[in-house]
């Protein structure tokens, strides 16, 4: 007899600490989720603002459906022209990054800012990679001699600005 | 499948996985040691270094030692 | 065939390069604390890399196909401990009724996995990362092994080190974390091996 | 339980210096070795352990008539889960930077040994108040030979401290001692200056305790010589005082 009454107590406190944990992780969540969407949309308008200067605004947002994500595309009013960006996302054995890739009105490749970087190697693809781009004056150009290295950090930033390109190419087209 | 049902799928996952952690965890107690192993005191050669007194064979190790120290008297 | 290359590249990388002990931190307490005896280190270093590759195998599913649709990705730490401590506890539980052999090696070592850095950082981060199955599963073969090499070969150091006269204030941990240090050195050398990789 | 006049104290400074759970039962080694990288870094890697080693002391100690015997370390794993992911959704929301600088290591809390290893070992015995204090002091000891590592590598390696990454809402700052840059060895700021910095900094502990153990010996010894002195001084007066009668 006393054997079953301590498995009910052990039941019930056990069942009482996992509520108990249960609604301490769901107040908190509750609390924080829109601070953290708050960061996410801080990220990306500080990405927009790098590429295409401090007084771009953004109009609205179309999501894109392809085999790999789901990711949205930017449309930016910056200096009276309408231009896009689009966030595309990627990983490799290293890990997952995503870039906010930025082209004019001409589909022109305008500028790169990183919005999620958790390679393992992280500082050293940025260092390569992006920063030359984003320096180098000629944004075309830049992106050529990046896309020819072959290693697998420049592979990795080759295919998502294809992707970008394509995704907002597909969208003139249509306009 | 709309997102409340994944999320009773998740509870009702995270539920079995506390439970058969806390299932494992009694069983693995009560099972007897193997014939051979009853005489498996944590001997210092292998747990000399390790310093994580949260681990179950540290606790037997005190309680071997106590009781060491008891005969010595 | 490239996706064999690069799954045999990502071991090499997360076993040599990016070690799991001597470059990313996770791991340190067994690593310093159990590595006195070849042998022992062995037993250690075999039942981590077993009880890793079977987590990453159960944890990272859980995290794309449950937790991820349900919106509750946060939940991710307290599945992944549950999920490695009733691991360590079925295995220990069937070592101690089938094979008294291996409870006699590895038996000392299973409760002390559950409190294993490395196990629950490598399952982290494989989600953290947002990696693939492949490889997630390549970072986990190739963290237990990386773990399995260091720390068996750190052992064998150590041996020798017991009978080094090192100064009074040094002997024990201190002069071990030096030694540790020079093959942190060591490892880093590696660092550029795939940078460079033509594919 | 009558309550001795100094135990609190005594119960705080004892994870300081006593038993500090770095370094002198060196535990917790894994985060305290990554994290040490920078000044701030270490700062917040103590605070959020704090934070999790005073919740679960206290929730542990308060039900810990509550929980049987024998599963005790699966309810504790499961609080300590939960503290942790409380604490890693507040650093994500509100100290962004923090949450990524620190990385897995918050996550990483959970299967640290020093947590488990109070609650069994500390809260489920005693009452909320101890637990409470014994947290506290374990908290801030281990938060400050984080420092302690910290200092030492964030000087060697890059000459200076820079405050403000971290935690944003200081204004950027960076001390670094002029001149001090040329001569800043990189190493410490790679994996293996940290091995080399927890290293010496274990050795300088275990030199001082030695001095104070051969202090106490030498004392115990000039003891021992007094005591001896004294009694032979006393049978040399007895014998004179038989002499007389």
């Amino acid at each position: 007899m006393a054997n079953t009454k301590r498995y009910v107590i052990t039941a019930i406190t056990l069942g009482i600490i996992g509520a108990a944990s249960a609604a301490i992780i769901g107040v908190t969540n509750l609390v924080t989720r829109e601070q953290i969407k708050q960061n996410e949309q801080n990220k990306i308008n500080d990405g927009i603002a790098e590429i295409f200067g401090q007084n771009s605004t953004i109009l609205n947002t179309q999501s894109i459906e392809n085999e790999k994500y789901t990711n949205t595309v930017y449309f930016v009013k910056a200096d009276e022209k309408n231009q896009y960006a689009f966030r595309a996302d990627g990983s490799n054995m290293y890990g997952k990054i995503s870039l906010l890739v930025g082209f004019n009105e001409l589909n022109q490749f305008k500028g790169i800012s990183v919005i999620v970087n958790e390679q393992t190697y992280a500082s050293t693809l940025v260092n390569e990679y992006i920063d030359p781009m984003k320096k180098a004056d000629n944004k075309d150009e830049a992106l050529e001699d990046v896309s020819c290295g072959a290693t697998y950090g420049a592979k990795l930033i080759r295919d998502l600005v294809n992707d970008a390109r394509s995704v907002v190419m597909k969208i003139n087209a249509k306009e | 499948m709309s997102q409340t049902e994944y999320l009773i799928i998740a509870i009702v996952i995270l539920v079995i996985l506390a439970v058969t952690f806390i299932v494992s965890f009694v069983l693995y107690q009560r099972t007897p040691k193997p014939k051979g192993c009853e005489d498996l005191k944590p001997s210092d050669e292998k747990c000399a270094g390790c310093t994580n007194d949260a681990c179950a064979f540290y606790k037997e190790k005190d309680s071997v030692e106590s009781i060491e120290k008891k005969e010595e008297k | 065939m490239s996706t064999f290359i690069s799954f045999i590249l990502a071991i090499i990388s997360s076993m040599l390069i990016d070690n799991v002990v001597l470059s990313r931190f996770y791991g340190i307490c067994p690593f310093l604390g159990v590595s006195r005896k070849v042998k022992s280190s062995l037993g250690m270093g075999i039942a981590v890399v077993f009880v890793i590759i079977l987590a990453t195998c159960i944890c990272w599913p859980i995290y794309t196909y449950v937790l991820v649709p349900a919106g509750i990705p946060f939940m991710d730490t307290v599945a992944y401990i549950l999920v490695i401590a009733s691991l360590v506890q079925l295995v220990g539980l069937f070592i101690k009724k089938y094979s008294p052999a291996l409870y006699k090696t590895l038996g000392i070592y299973l409760p002390l996995i559950t409190t294993n850095c490395a196990v629950l950082g490598v399952v982290q981060g494989n989600t953290d990362q947002g990696l693939t199955f492949l490889n997630a599963l390549a970072n986990g073969v190739g963290t237990s092994l990386g773990f399995l090499v260091v720390i068996v070969v750190f052992s064998c150091i150590r041996v020798r080190l017991e009978s080094a006269n090192t100064p009074k204030a040094f002997k024990g941990l201190p002069i071990a974390l030096i030694t540790a240090a020079i093959m942190a050195i060591a490892f880093m050398g590696l660092q550029g091996l795939f940078s460079g990789i033509k594919l | 339980m009558k309550r001795e006049k100094g135990q609190t104290k005594k119960n705080f400074l004892k994870g300081i210096i006593q038993e500090n759970p770095l370094l002198v039962s060196i535990l917790g080694t894994c985060p305290a070795l990554a994290t040490t990288k920078s000044l701030e870094a270490a700062i917040g890697m103590g605070i959020l352990f704090t934070i999790v080693l005073l919740c679960s002391n206290v929730l542990i100690s308060l039900l810990r008539k509550l929980i049987p015997d024998e599963i005790r370390t699966p309810a504790y794993i499961v609080i300590i889960a939960t503290f942790v992911t409380m604490v890693k959704m507040f650093t994500n929301a509100f100290l962004p930077e923090l949450y990524s600088t620190l990385g897995v290591f918050i996550s990483l809390i959970v299967v640290n040994c020093i947590v488990l290893g109070r609650a069994e070992a500390y809260a489920s015995k005693n009452g909320v108040f101890d637990s409470f204090i014994d947290a506290l002091g374990m908290g801030v000891g281990y938060t400050l030979s984080l420092c302690l590592l910290a200092f030492f590598r964030e000087l060697l390696g890059t000459g200076g401290f820079t405050f403000g990454q971290i935690f944003t809402f200081i204004p950027l700052t960076k001390l670094i001692i002029p001149g001090a840059e040329k001569f800043a060895i990189s190493l410490f700021q790679t994996p293996a200056g940290a091995f080399i910095v927890f290293g010496i900094v274990l050795a300088v502990v275990a030199f001082i305790k030695n001095r104070k153990a051969e202090l106490k010996a030498f004392e115990a010894k000039q003891a021992k010589l007094k005591a001896a002195e004294e009694a032979k001084a006393k049978l040399a007066a007895q014998q004179a005082q038989g002499g007389q009668q």
